[in-house]
C-alpha cells in the first residue's frame, strides 16, 4: 500500500507542489549566484573559485530544467511548468557567462543584473502557484 | 600553562572532526533554513562528545585501554564483532566523505577534474600521515584548522541582534519535521563516534598518565569548546548572510561565501584554507579511528608511534580504508550524500560505543579513585538518555523529510 | 579418567541442570582459584572454584558487569565445581540441590 | 596475581602484550585441563582468529569457521601455556618475546617492506 503510493507519486503528473519546489530550487540557485557574481563586479574573489563554483550552480540549474521538462504535466500547470523551464534555462545560461568570464568585472555586475531580473521573474511565478491557477 | 599548549588532541579530535565536512554542511544549511533558530542543537551536541570525550580520555590515561579495547573487553567478542563492523561500515562512509570534501576544496581552488583532485588529495594526506609522527600531525591539522575562526569573525562582523541569538538557545517547540531533521543531524554531526576512538587511542599515543587527567579534561573542554564556538559561528553568519538572500546551501563550495562577502579574497582564501585543513583532519582522524578499531579488536600491534615497520597490519588498515573509500567516492555517489547517510547513521550506531565507556568509566575495579565522580556520572547517564532519543528519532526524520530535501 | 581438555569458550552460556532435568540458568563465568604457591619464583597455579550461574542476560552481554571484583554474590549464583557431576557438549550437569549447599558453605 | 579471580571478567577478551611490550593477540579463548568430579587446572590462553568460531552463538559458529577460519593449532590459533603469563592487569603480560611464541606471526610479512619506504 504504502509502496504503491510512494510509486505512483514518483512517476505520476508533475504536482503543483512539486513543480512548486522545482521554482523554488531555482531561486535559490540565483540568489547564490548573485553573491559569486558581486564578489566578481567588486572583484573581490578568486577566479578559480567563481568558476568552478558558477559551473556547479549552473549545472544545478540545468538539471531542474531537464527534470521539470522530462515530468508528465497535467492541462492547468502545464503553462507555469514551460515557463520555469524557461527560466531554469536562462539561468544556466547567465550563469555559464560567469563560468566564461571568471575575472571580469563587467561581466560580474551584468550577471548580478540579469540574475535580478530572472529572481523577479521566478518570483512572480511562484506568486502565480501558491495563489492558484 | 604547559598543560594548556597540550590541547592539540582535543584541537584535532575537534576541529578535525567536529568540524568536519557534516559539520560544515549542516550547520550552513541549518543557518540559512531557520536562522538562530538551532542554536540550542549546538550546545547539546557539543558538551555530549566532550562528555564522552572526556571519560574515554581518561579510561585510556589509567587503563591504557582505547575505546576498542573496552568494547571487546566488556562486551566480549560476539556482541563486539558486531559493534565493529557497524563502526567500520560507518567510517568508511565517513573516510569517503571527507576525501570526498577535500577533492572538492582543491577544486575550488585549482580548477581540475574532481576524481583526480580525490586521488591527489587522498595521496598527499597519505604522504603527511607516513612521514609525519603523530604529534605532528595533530597539530598540523588541530592548530592549521583554527583558521575556520574567519566564519567567527564573519559572524560578529555582521553587527548580530544578540537579543534574537540568545533567543535561539530555546528550542521551537511548533516547527516542522524538516526542523527536527536539522536538531537531530545537528546534534548527530557533533558526536560522530570516530572522534572519540581517534582521541582515545591518542592518549595511548602520546602516552597519557593518571596525572595528565587535566590535559585530558582541557582537551575535551577547550577543544570541543572551539568545535561549538565554529559551529555556532557557522550558523550565526549563515543566518545573517544566507538567510535573507534566500540561498540553499546545497554545495560544500557555497560555504566559503561566508567569508568572501565580508572579507573579499582573503576570506575566501582563508576560509578555502581552514575547511581544507579540518576535513583533510578529519580524513585522516576516520581512516586512523577505523584502524584503531580493527587493531584493537583483534590484538594487533598499532600506533604511530611504533612507525609502519612496527605495526604492520595497522598500518596496512589505515591504508586500506583511504583505498576504500575513494573507491566508494569512484561509484559517483555525491560526498554530501554520503556525508548525511554517515552522520545519521553514526549516531544510529553510537549508544553501542558509548555505554561500555561509560560503564567502565565508573566501575572502581578498573579506574580505581578515578572512576567517574558525581559530574560525570550524572552528565553520563543524562547523554545515555538523550543518544537514545536521538538514535531512535533519526532514521524516521530522515526518511520522513528525504534526507532533508524537504 | 584422563584429563581432558576444556575451553572456557565452551563453558559460557552452556546450560545448567540437575540430575532430575532442572533448569538452573546458564554459565556466565568461571571462579578461579590459586592453588599450590610451593616457591615464590614457581608460576602461580590456578583451579576452577565454582561456577557463576544466573539468568542474566541482555544486559551481561552489553558489557553490565558487577562493579566490584570478585563481588559478593548470592549463593542463587555460585556453584562449587565439586558439585559439577559431567561436562556434555550442549550442557553441564549437576548435583541436585547444589546451590542450597554452595548457599552454605 | 589475585587470590582468585573470574576468568571472563579478567582474562578472556584482554590484550595479549611481550616481555618487550609490543602487542601480541588477545586472549580468544582459554584452556582449561581436568574434568567433571576431578580439579580443572587453568593451563593456558588461546589467540587467533582461529579461535573466533568457537566464541559465537552456536547457529553461527559454521559461518564463523568460514570468515575466520577453522582451528587449527600453530597456525590460526597459538596456545600459550599459562606458565608464560607474568602479569595480570590491564593487559595480560608475558614472560616470552611473541616471536619466541610464534605470536604476531602475521605482522612479519609487512614488516620488511615498510621498513624500506623512508619513515616507515
Amino acid at each position: 500500500m504504502v509502496v504503491a503510493a510512494i510509486a505512483l507519486a514518483g512517476c505520476g503528473p508533475l504536482s503543483r507542489a512539486e513543480l512548486t519546489r522545482g521554482v523554488e530550487t531555482l531561486s535559490a540557485v540565483a540568489a547564490e549566484a548573485q553573491l559569486v557574481a558581486r564578489g566578481v563586479a567588486s572583484d573581490r574573489t578568486r577566479a578559480t573559485y567563481t568558476r568552478v563554483q558558477a559551473r556547479t550552480l549552473a549545472e544545478d540549474a540545468a538539471h531542474e530544467a531537464e527534470k521539470l521538462a522530462d515530468a508528465s504535466v497535467d492541462g492547468e500547470i502545464a503553462r507555469q511548468r514551460d515557463q520555469a523551464v524557461a527560466l531554469a534555462m536562462r539561468l544556466d545560461d547567465t550563469i555559464g557567462e560567469l563560468e566564461t568570464f571568471p575575472g571580469s568585472e563587467r561581466t560580474g555586475s551584468k550577471v548580478d543584473d540579469d540574475l535580478g531580473a530572472i529572481a523577479d521573474d521566478i518570483d512572480k511565478l511562484t506568486q502565480r502557484l501558491t495563489q492558484g491557477p | 600553562m604547559k598543560a594548556i599548549l597540550r590541547v592539540a588532541l582535543g584541537l584535532i579530535a575537534a576541529i578535525g572532526g567536529f568540524v568536519d565536512i557534516g559539520d560544515l554542511v549542516f550547520n550552513t544549511q541549518a543557518g540559512a533554513l531557520f536562522g538562530y533558530e538551532l542554536l540550542w542543537a549546538v550546545p547539546i551536541g557539543v558538551v555530549g562528545i566532550a562528555v564522552y570525550a572526556e571519560m574515554s580520555g581518561r579510561v585510556a590515561a589509567v587503563t591504557k585501554r582505547p575505546v576498542f579495547d573496552v568494547i571487546r573487553m566488556r562486551m566480549g567478542l560476539s556482541t563486539g564483532l558486531i559493534v565493529l563492523v557497524a563502526s567500520l561500515f560507518v567510517n568508511l562512509l565517513t573516510v569517503a566523505a571527507e576525501i570526498g570534501g577535500v577533492a572538492i576544496l582543491l577544486q575550488l581552488f585549482f580548477d581540475a577534474p574532481f576524481m583526480l583532485f580525490a586521488l591527489v588529495g587522498a595521496l598527499g594526506l597519505i604522504v603527511i600521515i607516513w612521514i609525519t609522527p603523530f604529534e605532528g600531525i595533530e597539530r598540523l591539522f588541530g592548530y592549521l584548522g583554527l583558521i575556520l575562526f574567519v566564519f567567527v569573525a564573519a559572524a560578529l562582523h555582521e553587527h548580530p541582534d544578540w537579543h534574537a541569538v540568545g533567543g535561539g538557545f530555546v528550542p521551537n517547540g511548533k516547527s516542522s519535521t524538516l526542523y527536527w531533521y536539522f536538531a537531530v543531524g545537528l546534534i548527530a554531526a557533533a558526536l560522530m563516534p570516530y572522534e572519540v576512538y581517534f582521541y582515545s587511542s591518542g592518549a595511548v599515543e602520546e602516552g597519557w598518565k593518571p596525572s595528565d587527567l587535566l590535559v585530558n579534561r582541557l582537551n575535551a573542554v577547550i577543544g570541543y569548546g572551539i568545535g561549538g564556538l565554529l559551529s555556532i559561528g557557522l550558523m550565526m553568519a549563515s543566518a545573517q548572510l544566507f538567510e535573507p538572500a534566500g540561498v540553499e546551501p546545497d554545495h560544500l563550495g557555497t560555504v566559503p561565501l561566508l567569508a568572501q562577502l565580508p572579507y573579499g579574497e582573503t576570506g575566501l582564501v582563508l576560509a578555502l584554507l581552514g575547511m581544507l585543513f579540518a576535513i583533510g583532519g578529519a580524513a585522516v582522524d576516520a581512516s586512523f579511528a577505523a584502524a584503531y578499531s580493527i587493531a584493537q579488536f583483534a590484538g594487533w600491534e598499532w600506533g604511530k608511534y611504533r612507525r609502519a615497520s612496527g605495526a604492520p597490519r595497522f598500518t596496512l588498515a589505515w591504508l586500506l580504508f583511504f583505498a576504500l573509500g575513494l573507491a566508494v567516492l569512484m561509484t559517483g555517489i555525491d560526498p554530501l550524500d554520503l556525508t548525511e547517510y554517515s552522520v545519521v547513521l553514526s549516531v544510529v550506531a553510537l549508544p553501542l560505543t558509548y555505554v561500555p565507556v561509560l560503564l567502565i568509566a565508573r566501575d572502581r575495579t578498573f579506574m580505581g579513585e578515578y572512576a567517574n565522580g558525581p559530574v560525570a556520572r550524572v552528565l553520563g547517564w543524562v547523554y545515555l538518555v538523550v543518544l537514545c532519543v536521538v538514535a531512535v528519532a533519526a532514521i524516521p526524520l530522515l526518511l520522513a523529510t528525504n534526507a532533508g530535501g524537504g | 579418567m584422563s584429563a581432558n581438555v576444556v575451553t572456557l569458550s565452551h563453558l559460557l552460556e552452556l546450560r545448567v541442570e540437575d540430575e532430575d532435568g532442572n533448569s538452573l540458568g546458564r554459565v556466565h563465568d568461571v571462579r578461579v582459584r590459586r592453588v599450590g604457591t610451593r616457591s615464590a619464583a614457581a608460576q602461580a597455579q590456578y583451579e576452577v572454584e565454582g561456577l557463576i550461574v544466573g539468568r542474566r542476560g541482555v544486559l551481561v552481554r552489553l558489557g553490565w558487569r558487577r562493579a566490584y571484583d570478585p563481588a559478593p554474590l548470592s549463593p542463587r549464583e555460585v556453584l562449587r565445581w565439586t558439585d559439577v557431576l559431567a561436562i556434555e557438549p550442549d550442557r553441564l550437569i549437576v548435583r541436585r540441590g547444589a546451590f542450597d549447599e554452595s548457599g552454605r558453605s | 596475581m589475585d587470590e582468585r579471580f573470574d576468568l571472563a571478567y579478567r582474562l578472556l577478551d584482554e590484550q595479549i602484550v611481550d616481555v618487550d611490550g609490543r602487542r601480541c593477540g588477545r586472549v580468544d579463548d582459554v584452556e582449561l585441563i581436568g574434568a567433571a568430579g576431578e580439579p580443572l587446572r587453568l593451563s593456558g590462553l588461546l589467540t587467533g582468529r582461529g579461535a573466533y568460531a568457537a566464541r559465537l552463538p552456536r547457529r553461527l559458529r559454521a559461518l564463523g569457521r568460514k570468515l575466520f577460519g577453522d582451528d587449527v593449532r600453530g597456525a590460526t590459533v597459538q596456545h600459550v601455556p599459562w606458565s608464560q603469563v607474568d602479569e595480570m592487569g590491564a593487559t595480560v603480560r608475558l614472560l616470552g618475546r611473541a616471536i619466541d611464541l610464534g605470536l604476531g606471526r602475521e605482522d612479519r610479512g609487512l614488516q620488511r617492506p615498510f621498513g624500506r619506504i623512508p619513515g616507515g
